[in-house]
């Protein structure tokens, strides 16, 4: 394509807001995609990125679930790495000291077990230095209730989320499952319950059979589906989310490439993430702030937020 | 960013009917690579297949590397078809590969099926002091044999059907050499890739004659980084007062060569 | 691979019962993506279905949405045909004689936007010379609750589930939705208002968005993803469903290959049905009998009715 | 099953840096094919992209057929890598083409871009009767114009940045031709593809000289056959009685040819 010359001089202006954090373009990765950072610091300039989300943590380390974890589908790929973590602890003493370097802030995803875990992780998260916002994930299973899981039941997650917005200060992303009949409502509990913005979406529920053994393809039977496959999906529930709430939205689900992130901001995100396309190309994240950049001096988009929720208008 | 590059299909040649050699020239440049690293290699432009796929380093060539490859789905099927000129990324050389031996190790390497692949380059380093024991399912998938006889000290070849050399695996050959040898097994550093049956069997001899070797695992990998978790295979726990008896290491990190006596079969 | 040879004689028996439906496989067609079986009937055989599924009809004919109704995505498709359908009595005077030729059962798949509605399609449709079994499509909008779709709400399934059983002694199957929290409570609801056999999964809700003209690129805007893409969520599903419920399972959702057929039965369907790959290659449903067979053979099964749910044993 | 056959890449040659002409070569029986008949072609093995895509039929061959495509996303780019041996498989002859004229008919022909593909085998069937008016975004994009004049009564060329011959559109070339013969334009029949706002054009002016005209229309397909209800398209309703002035109808089934008349803008 042929770049239109603007006749004055464009700037375009990439950052953006997400509550309280300022993230100089809205282009983060997508936790447990993207490690702790230093395993992709070779591949880019960790300080090009808007924000750095690291692999959920928990307060106690967690094994994790056996292999095989990993199955690829049509488009996608199934994991079920069972939310394995080195513990709040080691991540604080051995990991941030490494991302505090970068001028990135660092979103830190967690999860417990029950209310009172999420509780604790968060109370022992709050205050750190380094760390600029949390993502809670409820979409993990609940000791208390059977391990349903947390983020599928709308009482359950004004509980959870309620009692984590009490222990800290620092923005909270609640980040939603999308395994759920009515999303919009699952954003409005959040958003009630004290959420500063919203991450979706986190993996559909799937599961591969190999016919040779006759046996499910992971060890662990079900596993969590990611990457292009289930992007229609997610545009769908951001678009829904989008009507529904006030709060930021921080969209990812199978974002390739700057215009996969373009159709997110569309659709309603105000930041997005990058995920499993980590794994396919390391350098996907910053690839993409150059290509939002190509894109806005192009269209003469002078800022990137009033790109977000656009496809809502006329 | 040496260890993320494209790469030109220099030649992409079938050994028999369904292994290929694959010659790539660097396009960018690229980091000196280890016996028994390996490399994340893209097969497609789509998103169908999405993963890059994971081959061992085969051979350092003057213009870049040489992977070879057993096509086994979707993804080396479409690697096969690929021609002369194509442009592919690579990601690597990832993972530790094998260690380095003392002056005085007599080294002797268990290669199983496409498991060669892996310690080829390890053959190489060891110019002509090396006991090669190499085994496949049938003659015709037993590769490289006149490169191999000039790189090992001993070849013993050996196949599942005896349609070529003897008829039997590697772990048999592997336990008739510790017999024939026993006395003089202390030098000797066992060094194996196959498939996890004959490593779990080889295993168990060089543990029953102490004798040290390192194994390379395969696993399912999605990175090849360490990013993913995915990729994990039970290793013994040196973690005092831990009450599991084990943690999941990454193979694609930590591994794929582990120490054969840390790995929980 | 090389052809085991059995040393007695094995005739693979691919005969299974859905309900009182007997079919000589287990290969069906999905619903709306075979037309009414004449479009098909230049590239294969009719007679080697199990079954044929035909496009949804309703009372009176629809007009179904505005174009474009078809987008691409990565391994799927989104459609929002809307349901265009020529009405119930057109089906039985211009379609149904030309099925009524083949020696393979006509599964009628409808819906209603009222209760009432299904029950009179339910009416109409029962008794039908030609007419062998019923699919109820759950998965559309309910013009009583606001449009909301019968197929999300357990007390609204129950309720219109209820009131097509009392119209048919026609086998019934009840066609659920998969955007649901829990599926297996859904299933357990059909199964107890009376329905003989289940089929899933419909397409999930998905969405695509046009970054040039920053609108979606559906006209209707959101549309159903299938294909191969949605295959991990449907594996998913019936595996679920089966372990909830005792009657019989129609798998369905991204069966592109014999393969892909058997690891639905394995997951737990006693049939299948091929939707989307009918576009890709019109023989596709044919080709997934003889494969079915030639997996039978090499791998000595002689009923394929002991594998449904095989992946469930151990 | 002569409707869905496999056919050998015979060539795939560009014609400039994004059009290319396909020659392909069925290795099965094929029927035979109709002026604005279209087929689907498959333009790649894995899921990815999913679909095929439709292109017209642009010249029966002695050997099978030939398509002329433009590069315009990710299949058309799998397709112009794909090389001289690749079998593909498709699907066709589809939909209706384009009506067969009477005797005395002067056949005005109008091609918008890459509209020509659908209307030149209709010209090569009207061999020297027919007035063909063919426009262009720019002059590297008018292809055939050897073939063309040869095949027509007479050649109108146009493109929109005036690069080769006159500088508008077809429609303004319709327009002259209508305003310079005003008189008898009883027999003239207008026949068009092209792009959705040049037909609405070319529509008013027909219309307003009561011309006879068909024209070829697009839309987004996955069967081609008829059977998804996807690619329907506002077609004014004969049905007596019905409130609503038009019907859905398959631009694969009952197109993609239709009678300028009927159709819904
Ligand atoms: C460290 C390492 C080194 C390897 N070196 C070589 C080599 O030098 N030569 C060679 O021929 N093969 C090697 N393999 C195996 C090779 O990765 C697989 O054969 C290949 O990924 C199969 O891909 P596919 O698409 O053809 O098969 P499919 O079965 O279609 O693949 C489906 C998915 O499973 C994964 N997968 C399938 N088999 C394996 C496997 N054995 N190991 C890991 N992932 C697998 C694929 O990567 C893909 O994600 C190595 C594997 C590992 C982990
Ligand atoms: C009856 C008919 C005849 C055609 N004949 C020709 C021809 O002879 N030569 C030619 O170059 N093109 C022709 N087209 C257009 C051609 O089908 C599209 O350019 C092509 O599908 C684009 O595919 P893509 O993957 O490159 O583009 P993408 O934009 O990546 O395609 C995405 C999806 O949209 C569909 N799509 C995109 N553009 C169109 C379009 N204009 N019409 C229908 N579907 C579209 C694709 O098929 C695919 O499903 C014809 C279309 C129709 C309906
Ligand atoms: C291997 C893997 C591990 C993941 N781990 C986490 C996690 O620890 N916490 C979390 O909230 N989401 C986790 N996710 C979900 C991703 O953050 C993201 O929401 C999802 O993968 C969709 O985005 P994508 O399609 O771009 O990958 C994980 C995803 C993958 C693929
Ligand atoms: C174009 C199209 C039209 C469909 N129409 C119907 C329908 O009328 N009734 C219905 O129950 N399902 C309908 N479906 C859903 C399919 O029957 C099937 O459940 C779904 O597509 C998943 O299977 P697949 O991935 O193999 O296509 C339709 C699907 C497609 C793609
Ligand atoms: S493959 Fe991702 S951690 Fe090893
Ligand atoms: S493309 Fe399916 S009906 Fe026309």
């Amino acid at each position: 394509m042929q770049r239109i010359s603007s006749g004055r001089d464009m700037t375009p202006n990439l950052e953006v807001t997400i509550g309280s954090l300022r993230l100089k373009n809205p282009v983060m990765t997508a936790s447990g995609t993207f490690g702790y950072g230093e395993e992709y610091a070779e591949f880019m300039d960790l300080n090009a990125l808007g924000a750095i989300v690291v692999k959920g943590l928990s307060l106690k380390p967690k094994e994790g679930n056996p292999p095989p974890r990993i199955v690829e589908t049509a488009s996608g790929m199934l994991n079920s790495i069972g939310l394995q973590n080195i513990g709040i602890e080691r991540f604080i003493h051995d990991k941030l000291p490494f991302l505090r370097r970068f001028d990135t802030p660092v979103v830190v995803n967690f999860f417990g077990d029950s209310v009172d875990e999420y509780a604790a992780a968060t109370a022992r998260l709050d205050g750190i230095d380094g760390i600029h916002a949390l993502e809670m994930n409820i979409s993990c299973p609940n000791k208390q209730a059977g391990w349903a899981v947390f983020g599928t039941d709308p009482k359950v997650t004004c509980e959870v989320v309620g009692a984590v917005r009490k222990r800290t200060s620092l923005p909270l992303i609640v980040k939603l499952s999308p395994n759920v009949t009515d999303i919009a409502l699952m954003a409005r509990v959040a958003e009630d319950s004290g959420a500063d913005a919203l991450s979706l979406i986190n993996t559909l529920t799937g599961m591969a059979i190999d016919i040779r053994t006759r046996r499910p393809k992971l060890a662990n039977i079900r596993g969590g589906l990611s990457g292009p496959a289930i992007k229609p999906v997610a545009i769908r529930m951001i678009y829904d989310v989008f009507r529904a709430v006030k709060i930021p939205i921080i969209g990812m689900g199978g974002i390739m490439n700057a215009g996969d992130a373009l159709e997110f901001m569309m659709a309603g995100a105000s930041a997005v993430a990058v995920g499993t396309a980590n794994f396919i190309n390391p350098r996907t994240a910053v690839e993409v702030v150059a290509g939002l950049a190509t894109f806005m001096e192009r269209e003469q988009v002078k800022e990137i937020r009033s790109l977000t929720g656009a496809a809502h208008a006329g | 960013m040496s260890r993320y590059f494209r790469a030109e299909i220099s030649a992409n040649i079938p050994l028999n009917d369904n292994h290929n050699l694959l010659s790539l020239t660097n396009l960018d440049p690229m980091d000196e690579p280890e016996p028994g690293q390996f490399y994340m290699v893209e097969v497609n432009q789509g998103y169908d297949p999405l993963l890059k796929r994971a081959f061992s380093l085969f051979r350092r060539t003057a213009e870049g590397i040489q992977i070879l490859y057993r096509i086994q789905g979707k993804g080396t099927a479409i690697l096969r078809n690929l021609k002369e000129g194509a442009v592919i990324r690579i990601l690597g050389p990832l993972g530790n590969g094998y260690p380095a031996a003392p002056e005085e190790a007599i080294p002797v390497i268990l290669a199983g099926g496409i498991g060669i692949a892996s310690v080829f380059p390890l053959i190489e380093r060891f110019a002509g002091k090396a006991y090669v024991l190499y085994g496949a399912r049938t003659g015709g998938d037993l590769f490289m044999i006149d490169e191999l006889r000039g790189l090992s000290k001993e070849l013993h070849l050996c196949t599942d059907d005896g349609s070529c050399s003897e008829k039997g695996n590697v772990v048999g050959l592997l336990h008739s050499l510790c017999a024939s040898r026993s006395s003089c097994l202390d030098h000797v550093k066992v060094y194996a890739c196959g498939p996890k049956v004959m490593l779990r069997e080889a295993a168990k001899v060089v543990s029953s004659n102490c004798i040290k070797a390192w194994f390379s695992l395969e696993e399912h990998m999605a990175c090849g980084i360490g990013a993913c978790l995915g990729c994990v295979t039970k290793i013994k726990s040196a973690r005092p007062g831990e009450e599991q008896a084990f943690e999941y290491q990454r193979v694609c990190k930590e591994g794929p060569v582990f120490d054969a006596e840390d790995i929980v079969w």
